[in-house]
């Protein structure tokens, strides 16, 4: 059977691509978080210097192999859930291996991540890791549960549960599914600010107090292969949450385009806020993001 | 001085007919001092403490007086209603100096005691916290008795600071070398000299 | 089935803790079970290097003794001298040294802001406020030549006077800070997160408050009105017209709260004492330093600075040198027993917060 | 071809470049120096322009920052902090403190010159340096990296014994994890 050259190519260059606009996404915000905090703030490309460092650093201290586990399940985890992520509409470059059950294994593979990170910081014996991992845990918890709403509220109103199906539907502007199920990109918008991790839900890697959490004993390219599977995992999630609600893109222009404005609301609200503890961003989570779950199911029930 | 002192005089009353082996005398419009021995301290702070409220415990410090071999406890108490600072004195002897802890009547009494014992060793019986507060595995006699000389200890501990980088025996000459330029002419006859002269 | 406690050590090298200062937190789960303050890592043994200095070489050791506040330092040693020996401070020395110590107050509530909001995760508002806090320091360097150590006040007045057209820039400065703290109440003070995050935690209660020695903006954040500015007026207080605010519950919100009213007052100090300033001597001059010896005599004194009451007690033996300089800063209650059994209850995320609001400064607990 | 000595020095030369560019502080607020350093970081002086990022724990840490004067206690604890950091590693002495003990040169528990316990690649004077000489000793330590002179750590590494007998007369009881790598 002859090989498909084009896909093994796409199949490559998405991780990279990834990879390089995730990186560009983060300096470019920490840019603008210096501009509000009226400074100048590094280049564009800091966090890329940053990374790289990260690489050139010997590590020779490490804490047994799960560390190293860790930090790779990180990776393959941020990677297998942006190749299931239909990026462009119909593109034949860009590998799209969505099947039909992939909404629910979407769900799945994100937890594997932080899960991954979290044995690699358990392995550490560093009693702030463990803290940090326990308060990550608490939080998945908390901000799963609306975002597995409205997941569900829009499987029952398409009666899919196939990302490329959720995307045919929304061909033309006016049916994009924000304002077709309201309720559930609310519920999954309020659901994305704890997933990103960014300042009101970031106590998980609260430097302030447990010494930057989790990854307090990952130095060198541990911590290097975190930032590179937290960028591309960035990009796969605003790819996501393009396709989910506002309708996918069809050149890599509009996708840039979506994918940054998104990346702007959790920035924003992140900057001017202080940040919860453990207990309040699970009650914060359990409170309105579901109230609008709930209520975007029965819309969609009867 | 010479505002009516109503609140110090009534004050020097009651304390002089409750104590009176103490001398009690106005240094200033809101400073009383009272001079007590050794063991009437802790009644004098209680009764002060309860029946006259000067809750407030400012301050609790030791003074050297190597020459008559006796250490000098100092306790100043403020009370907030009648605005008046009491500081009260008593000489201990120095050669084994101890003391009873008063930590009962405030809490916060414990954190002197612990430096007072560490910097000058006044042994303060019934406080129980009474290992290293400040230094760390401490060898020599407590550091802040006036016999405890501090520059010898330097020379002693630290290697001398000069001698400590070879370059620095010669500014001029290593600051040349670094920067790259010559020393002027006019310069030269000072760069030679040696710092240890 | 007890929850398994594991001790955590809020070590000397923290980013959450201002200075450095160990906390010994034993821990279940998320709430502190006991708390133990290790201090000591910056003793530098300021009493000791006093006794072998002579009185005028006391006064550039004195001002580093705190670093976030330096001036209430100076101008304490400088009152007990006065006090010890009876020298007289000319008026307008005194409403210099006032303008000093409010304008360090300001820049010290402008740091604590930022602390306080940088250990709750805030950090727009460290970035605003040191930020703004740094145009304080150019007055300061303009008027005494560094920008945080400024050995200016010493025994008999200050160094030198005003420079010219000094005043309007001051009160230019003050006016901006007045029109920037509208920005940090929308930021901090009215932000419901923050009044979430610091309502309730790290309470004192109000009756034991004095008992423990709780003393400054803490004291009055559980409601009870003192202050040394008022209980006993030194320099000019007594001529200027301020309250001193109140505010009840005792916890991190009504510290926050207590120090953003004395914020304004302290501009309105400022403005005081500057339009009442007095012409005239602004030094009055001490004999030749070297040979300068103080009668043999005794002074306790203390001023109100922005973290308490900081209390100096001298004692000179009649010697150039002195026989004995005692400083008890606020921070020596606040952050060893009064921190200690605050913490107890408390939530780990909460204790560089806590921390932050009593305005624990370690170089001053261990001098 | 591989690792003949142009692609050693084409790696070298990128690596260089990125530790130039992503310096991360762990600021050791050891000595009065620590007030200077709110300000480079934030808003008015901006030290993250040049990449300079604090960070939380040794691990994660390129420079060591020691802001002025050490006292013993605190010695002890540095050295595992700068044991603990990773290859690649700096120190900067800030102030007249860490040069020659500075103003405490008479004090019995403040270490007098740095350089005999810890390696230092860049000295900032000044009693408390202001935020643009700081930030001018960082350009000086950027500069050291580019043409690869800031090499602190192996000098440690190989005199390692040398830096111990200074420790040790200093530290009384020594219990310390030894240092290989």
């Amino acid at each position: 059977m002859e090989i498909n050259w084009i896909k093994i190519i796409g199949l490559i260059i998405t991780p990279i691509i990834a990879f390089f606009t995730g990186t560009l996404y983060g300096g470019s915000a920490r840019n603008i978080t210096a501009r509000i905090q009226n400074r100048y703030g590094p280049p564009i490309w800091q966090n890329l210097f940053d990374i790289m460092k990260l690489y050139s650093k010997s590590s020779t201290i490490h804490h047994g192999v799960m560390q190293h586990l860790g930090a790779v399940w990180a990776i393959t985890a941020s990677t297998t859930t942006l190749l299931f992520i239909p990026i462009l509409r119909d593109s034949e470059l860009f590998v799209n291996l969505s099947f039909d059950g992939d909404l629910i294994f979407l769900l799945y593979i994100m937890v594997f991540g932080s899960l991954g990170m979290a044995l690699g910081a358990g392995q550490t014996g560093n009693p702030n890791s463990a803290i940090g991992v326990s308060r990550g845990l608490t939080q998945l918890v908390g901000y799963k549960v609306p975002f597995i709403m409205a997941l569900v509220a829009l499987m029952i109103q398409f009666k899919t549960t196939n990302l490329n199906d959720l995307l045919a539907v929304q061909d033309s502007f006016l049916n994009w599914n924000i304002f077709q199920s309201p309720f559930a990109f609310l519920a999954a918008i309020l659901a994305f600010l704890g997933m990103m991790g960014y300042k009101p839900f970031d106590i998980v890697f609260a430097p302030a107090e447990i010494a930057s959490g989790p990854p307090s004993e990952f130095g060198g390219k541990y911590l290097g292969m975190m930032q590179t599977s937290r960028s591309i995992f960035t990009f796969a999630k605003l790819v996501l949450f393009t396709d989910l609600f506002l309708g996918g893109a069809e050149n890599f222009f509009i996708l840039i385009i979506k994918t940054y404005l998104l990346y702007m609301i959790p920035l924003l609200i992140g900057i001017v806020n202080p940040r919860f503890r453990t207990e309040q961003s699970v009650r914060f989570f359990w409170k309105w993001p579901t109230a609008f779950g709930i209520i975007a199911i029965l819309i969609v029930a009867y | 001085m010479n505002k009516e002192l109503t609140n110090e005089n009534k004050l020097i009353e009651d304390i002089k007919k409750t104590f009176p082996s103490s001398e009690v005398s106005i240094q200033r419009e809101k400073r009383v001092i009272v001079k007590i021995k050794q063991d009437t301290v802790p009644p004098l702070l209680s009764y002060v403490k309860d029946y006259l409220d000067f809750n407030h415990l400012s301050h609790i410090s030791c003074v050297d007086w190597i020459e008559q071999k006796k250490f000098e406890l100092v306790f100043i108490l403020w009370s907030y209603d009648q605005q008046i600072q009491i500081i009260a004195k008593t000489l201990i002897n120095r050669d084994e100096p101890k003391f009873t802890t008063i930590n009962k009547l405030w809490r916060q009494a414990e954190t002197y005691e612990r430096e007072i014992h560490e910097m000058y060793g006044v042994e303060f019986v019934g406080n129980d916290r009474m290992g290293d507060f400040l230094l760390e595995d401490w060898e020599d006699i407590p550091p802040m008795r006036r016999d405890f000389n501090t520059i010898q200890f330097v020379k002693e501990n630290f290697n001398d600071r000069s001698a400590a980088r070879e370059d620095s025996k010669n500014v001029r000459e290593t600051i040349a070398k670094h920067s790259g330029e010559e020393i002027p002419e006019f310069a030269k006859k000072y760069s030679t000299r040696n710092i240890d002269e | 089935m007890r929850e398994k406690e594991t001790t955590l050590y809020l070590g000397p090298q923290h980013p959450g803790i201002t200075g450095n200062m160990m906390v010994k937190l034993k821990v279940a789960g998320d709430t502190i079970v006991k708390a133990e303050t290790h201090v000591g890592y910056l003793h530098r043994a300021f009493e000791k290097l006093m006794e072998v200095r002579t009185w005028t070489q006391c006064f550039p050791i004195v001002c580093r003794i705190c670093v976030p506040e330096p001036d209430p330092n100076e101008e304490n040693l400088a009152r007990a001298i006065e006090e010890i020996e009876g020298r007289e401070v000319p008026e307008r020395a005194q409403y210099i040294r006032v303008m000093v110590l409010e304008l360090s107050r300001l820049a010290a509530y402008l740091l604590w802001m930022g602390g306080q909001s940088g250990s709750s995760g805030l950090y727009t508002m460290p970035q605003w406020t040191v930020g703004d806090r740094d145009y304080i320091l150019d007055l300061f360097e303009e008027l005494t030549g560094g920008r945080v150590y400024h050995m200016y006040i010493w025994t008999g007045g200050v160094r030198r006077d005003l420079p010219d057209g000094f005043e309007g820039r001051v009160l230019k400065t003050m006016d901006y800070l007045e029109e920037r703290l509208k920005d940090y109440d929308k930021l901090m003070f009215e932000s419901a997160l923050f009044q979430k995050r610091a309502q309730g935690v790290g309470i004192i209660d109000k009756d034991k408050a004095i008992d423990w020695g709780v003393v400054g903006p803490p004291l009055r954040g559980c409601g009870i009105k003192h202050d040394v500015r008022i209980d006993e007026p030194y320099e000019i207080y007594d001529k200027l017209d301020f309250e001193v605010p109140t505010y009840e519950g005792g916890d991190v919100w009504a510290r926050a709260m207590v120090r953003r009213q004395e914020f304004e007052q302290s501009i309105s100090i400022i403005r005081q004492v500057i339009d009442k300033m007095p012409k005239g001597e602004y030094y009055n001059k001490i004999p030749n330093p070297l040979t300068w010896t103080i009668p043999p005599g005794e002074a306790f004194v203390k001023t109100e600075s922005a973290r308490g009451e900081y209390g100096y007690y001298a004692v000179s033996d009649g010697s150039d040198k002195p026989r004995r300089i005692h400083v008890r800063g606020p921070a020596y209650v606040h952050g060893v027993s009064l921190l200690e059994n605050i913490l107890v209850g408390a939530n780990i995320a909460d204790t560089s917060f806590i921390m932050n609001s009593l305005g624990v400064c370690p170089p001053e607990i261990e001098r | 071809m591989l690792n003949d000595k142009y692609s050693q020095k084409i790696v070298d030369i990128i690596k260089n470049y990125t530790r130039k560019h992503s310096l991360w502080v762990v600021a050791y607020g050891t000595g009065c120096g620590a007030i200077e350093l709110p300000p480079t970081m934030t808003s008015r002086y901006d030290a993250e322009r040049f990449g300079i990022r604090g960070s939380a724990t040794p691990r994660q840490a390129d420079v060591l920052l020691i802001t002025g004067y050490l006292s013993t206690k605190t010695l002890k604890r540095v050295i595992r902090t700068y044991e603990q950091m990773q290859a690649p590693k700096y120190v900067i002495g800030f102030g007249s403190c860490a040069i020659n003990g500075g103003m405490y040169w008479d004090s019995y528990n403040t270490i007098k010159s740095l350089d005999q316990y810890l390696p230092v690649d860049v000295f900032i004077s000044g009693c408390m340096p202001r935020p643009e000489t700081v930030i001018s000793g960082f350009i000086k330590l950027q500069e050291m990296i580019t043409d690869g002179k800031a090499n602190g750590a192996e000098k440690y590494k190989e005199n390692l014994d040398w830096y111990r007998t200074n420790q040790k007369q200093v530290i009384k009881n020594w219990k310390m994890p030894d240092y290989n790598w």
